[in-house]
């Protein structure tokens, strides 16, 4: 089955097949022999031609994929998803770029904005206090505050929406 | 001698500190939150004593509580580690009249060096030089911008109340002066209640570069040389090494000399750190003293061969130093690597969560304090560093070599670190070839940061074929337990309901 | 230079190899048998080639197998390890003749010092003194008498084809002899398939002591001090420690230029270890060559800040050391402690299973060699050793006291080990005092173990009460569960009404 | 409720309760104050009186359990065993003595003795081969063999059935 993957600027298109209990990966020019064995939930020992990884696959963020050690961001794209982009529509990427939500637990100690202002990319959105740090989270994307789901002073688990821009 | 000592502290710092202790056959008493009950300092103790809920304010900081545990418990001392109660003057105090040791400097050293102002106003009255400043805090913003003149723009506006770069400005011009001068007060007046800001010289390329001291309760002060910090994000230490690629061995001398004459000057008794900003010029500057166990105490410890805890410990005991300065001696080269649960790619913002997957890196001169196990929740409560990873060879280049290896071998699932980051440092070829200043992390942020997003062609197909090979056993997985296919799918059809309405 | 390096051996010793060879810039291929596809030695490296099912002989002793992967990968050399192929003069040979570097000595120098006897006719020629005995494996036992009666009873007895204390008997008396020459015979052919023995004088007090040495293709050979190995069980080394409190500094220096002269008599070339045996009147005896890395390498190490994988690197590359006898100096003490998966108090039975929770100890001084994680099964097929702890201190003392605080910090749960043992040696009063030889196990056997059966009152209130909350637990969840009562229960449900029957 | 707790020659007679997460632990002397947290299957952080302990309770054979790294043998007996024991009837011990099992997972190399045979108790029953080591296994107890549940040259796993001696 065909599917792109995507990490920063960089994207490879590639064919994956199961076979007894391996992935076949096949490129324009080369065709790789997979194995993933996990190791503890989420973290894989991985054997490609020969090559040695070990990959965690659940780390913070669903698009961040640990290989050795180093985080890398990726995008995994199936045929489903080929086909909506070849049809002009890039939800993934829209739907995900204008929510922002908690990426930490914390407490919110300031909300700079308002529903209905006007946001460019990088302005700053709100604070959030953890681990004895305040963080300014920025917006990802430009567009109008449709919604603030949390106030001043709240604690919030990791994920809860905080402010979504349309 | 001690039989029992509490540790008031949590982390990496509170186990270290317990190792020392049980080598000397001394039992350890450990506090913990309502956060910690699970902590690996609880599980280290011979004893554990609840003091309150998460926040630090009900626990950590909390010294009525402490002193009474340590009583309830008859330990004989107490080791505040580094932050929380370790530089607070009245908690070292009550804890003395309880008749409990305090382990660390007298009450009144840590009142003089822990207020900057008050610091510099005793190191002028000595030989050590001082960067050229107001010598008082700010009242007169018209006074202190002639004084600004005088030095000579850009200067620095700094708190005198505390550190980590809070309520600190560069200000390049006259212009600037009185604004930047009123943001600095507020910014410190919210981080550290008390608002009082001063003025230096900003010099350039400076280097923070550190003296350890130790001074017994019989007059003996000596330094163990010095340790490089120059490497810094956000005004907080990243990497450490000993000895610093920048300075020779005169200047050592004389920085080591400087750093005694420091701690004599305020009747210092226990372990200090000297802390001196060194210019391209290689001038040096007193810049402030810490009077506690400092965080990156190991890289001393690796090179000299000396437990400071120990020392500590022994001062503490009323012993003299186990050593003369002239038995100082340096072996080889040490790299010290701070690890914390932040994620490095996106603005050092904290990760919490559970650790799923745990592989220290040990072997040859290789040393990880930390307070960390498989299967443990980072929590959101406390400081965000999980330990320290310190590295030991016969020279610089082994050392980052080795260094290197252990980064590789460093692996923590289930939270984002910054095992990458300090790697993406130990490999850039301004570190690797020294010296380098306090700028290095500005001027190269962005090399820094790339090397964290790029992947090779390999990396992407492992990466790729992996998370395939997990949503499939996923979405198996669910299947056979009734559910209906993994939520990243069940999102896809989400999403492509609405569009066909 | 080297590019990549096959280590043809898995656990703690190829991560031992693999950490330097990092450190060095050389990939690390790996090899592994069906029962390996996740072991630490896999995830660690560069590049993992299956050689086949889980038994050694299908395997890592596969050395056509090991050959072909060394070739596929391009490998430049070939580290051995110890045990498996590391002593097998074809694979040594069979490397050369690839192309491929053999990081060892010389075929020739392995097959020398790898049998008994041809080691001892080899030194016989040379001034380094041997323990009296037989030139030549028994054939006439008449013949072998005479000899036995000339050395004076009581003689050893023992197999010139290996060692692990198979095939060996302490005779007392003539009468006894013929008996026990044809039993050693027996084993030894069924242990080693080579039924020869030989016959040496037995020693009293004997102190097992080695020297490391390391030796180039220049023709410098230079030795790295000693080690002590006396506290041995079951003939296989516990403990060992450098310096060793029963040799003076003479002894050493004598000692030490036999070590060198056995290195020289057979063109040793890389890292090797000369055994000595010492008796209660400091007289010294070479025992055997180990033409290989040693388990205890690591001891050496911390007291000399020597790396000897690196130097077994260099050595291969031709290099020349990278020190002279002159620049070895000692600084401080190491000790290491054999952690092995077996059960002590039951006659260290191995003990396999999966490991539930791991606390590996860390801090100043502290090293893990290792080749173990949390959640890994421990499985049959191999040696049960898990790894080595070494720690080091500046006196033997602190040594010490680091080794039962590093000890008292490991936690391994899920399976028995020997950590419990280790602390019982550390502990005991005649360990501590030194010096002890290698009767010590023998000697104090009883009390080693009584301790490790003797619980306080206390211990024995937190271990019911834990046990108590345990199994209710598990009730109240396998009753959630649908299940009945704990297993406990059901079997005493079941003996009650066969009972009732 | 009554129980006794027995290691080796000691023996201590106490009373368990349990009450909002924890266990009050009663002897003759004492009171005790016990909480024990799972931090891995098997494995508890256990604070006593303020004093702190780890202990593994599913360690190799039933009746051992490890505190703070030490392995100790334990039997906990609960008012059943207790009364049974009070009517003369040991079975706990009995039952378990009798039947030897294999520790470990290995190869049985060599049976020494057949059905029907008295052994005495430290005789020498069978060889089992496992991490490159030859094992012997000693009668636990004198009796006459009743069952071999196993034949030279077999490879067993770790609780398999191999001699009982009646």
């Amino acid at each position: 089955m065909k599917y792109e993957i995507n990490s920063g600027a960089h994207s490879l298109q590639v064919d994956f097949q199961s076979e007894a209990g391996r992935l076949i990966i096949n490129t324009d020019d080369a065709s790789l022999n997979l194995e993933a064995v996990e190791v503890q939930p989420g973290v894989y020992s991985v054997i490609m031609n020969n090559r040695s990884f070990v990959v965690g696959v659940a780390c913070n963020g669903e698009n961040r994929v640990n290989v050795n050690g180093t985080p890398i961001s990726l995008e995994l794209l199936d045929a489903v998803h080929l086909h909506l982009r070849e049809l002009g529509w890039d939800s993934l990427k829209e739907v995900k770029a204008g929510l922002i939500s908690a990426q930490i637990p914390g407490l919110i100690t300031k909300i700079f904005r308002g529903v209905g202002d006007e946001i460019v990319e990088g302005d700053p959105l709100f604070l959030i206090e953890a681990m004895k740090m305040e963080n300014e989270i920025k917006a990802p994307v430009s567009g109008i505050i449709q919604k603030i789901s949390v106030s001043e002073g709240q604690t919030v688990e990791k994920g809860t929406n905080i402010i979504e821009i349309g | 001698m001690f039989k029992k000592i509490l540790i008031a502290n949590r982390g990496e710092i509170a186990l270290r500190v317990m190792r020392t202790c049980r080598e000397m056959g001394i039992e350890v008493v450990a506090v913990y939150s309502a956060a910690d009950r699970t902590a690996p300092h609880v599980l280290f103790a011979d004893e554990a004593y609840f003091i309150g809920s998460a926040a630090s304010s009900d626990s950590y900081l909390k010294y009525e509580k402490i002193l009474e545990v340590a009583q309830a418990s008859h330990s004989d001392a107490i080791h505040p580690g580094y932050g929380f109660l370790s530089e607070n003057t009245e908690f070292a105090q009550k804890v003395s009249e309880a008749g409990i040791v305090f382990i660390g400097p007298p009450a009144d050293a840590i009142k003089t060096m822990g207020d900057k102002t008050m610091a510099r106003q005793s190191m002028l009255l000595t030989d050590v030089p001082v960067v050229p400043g107001t010598e008082d805090p700010i009242e007169d913003v018209e006074k202190a911008l002639s004084v600004a003149k005088e030095i000579g723009f850009p200067v620095l506006i700094k708190a005198a109340g505390g550190g980590g770069g809070k309520g600190m400005r560069i200000v390049d011009s006259a212009e600037a002066f009185e604004s930047a001068v009123g943001k600095a007060q507020r910014e410190s007046q919210s981080a550290f209640g008390d608002g009082r800001v001063y003025i230096e010289k900003y010099l350039e390329e400076p280097h923070h570069i550190e003296f350890q001291v130790i001074a017994d309760t019989h007059g003996n002060v000596i330094h163990l040389n010095e340790r490089e910090c120059s490497i810094q994000r956000r005004y907080q230490k990243v990497i450490e090494e000993s000895p610093s690629p920048f300075i020779h061995a005169e200047l050592r001398e004389q920085m080591g000399k400087a750093a005694v004459e420091t701690a004599r000057s305020c009747n210092y008794v226990g372990a200090g750190t000297v802390e001196f900003l060194v210019d391209k010029y290689k001038h040096f500057y007193f810049l402030e003293m810490n009077t506690r166990l400092q965080v990156e105490h190991p890289v001393t410890e690796m090179v000299t061969g000396i437990d400071l805890v120990a020392e500590q410990i022994r001062i503490a005991e009323g012993k003299p130093l186990s050593l003369k300065q002239s038995d100082v001696s340096v072996s080889g080269h040490a790299v010290e690597c701070r690890i914390y649960a932040e994620d490095a790619a996106n603005d050092f913002v904290p990760s919490t969560g559970t650790i799923s997957m745990l592989q220290i890196p040990d072997g040859p001169g290789t040393r990880f304090d930390g307070a960390i196990r498989q299967g443990m929740e980072v929590t959101p409560y406390y400081d965000p560093m999980l330990g320290k990873l310190i590295c030991w060879a016969k020279d610089r280049d082994s050392a980052l070599n080795r260094s290197e290896r252990a980064l590789r071998e460093f692996y923590i699932g289930g939270i984002e670190t910054t095992i990458q980051f300090c790697r993406s440092v130990i490999g850039h070829p301004q570190f690797r070839q020294g010296p380098y200043d306090t700028h290095f992390y500005a001027l190269h942020k962005e090399e820094l940061h790339t090397e964290l997003s790029t992947a090779t062609d390999e990396v992407m197909l492992v990466a790729g074929g992996t998370l395939h090979t997990h949503q499939d056993r996923m979405k198996h997985s669910s299947q056979k337990a009734g559910a209906g296919e993994s939520s990243r799918s069940n999102w896809v059809s989400a999403q492509m309901g609405r569009q066909k309405q």
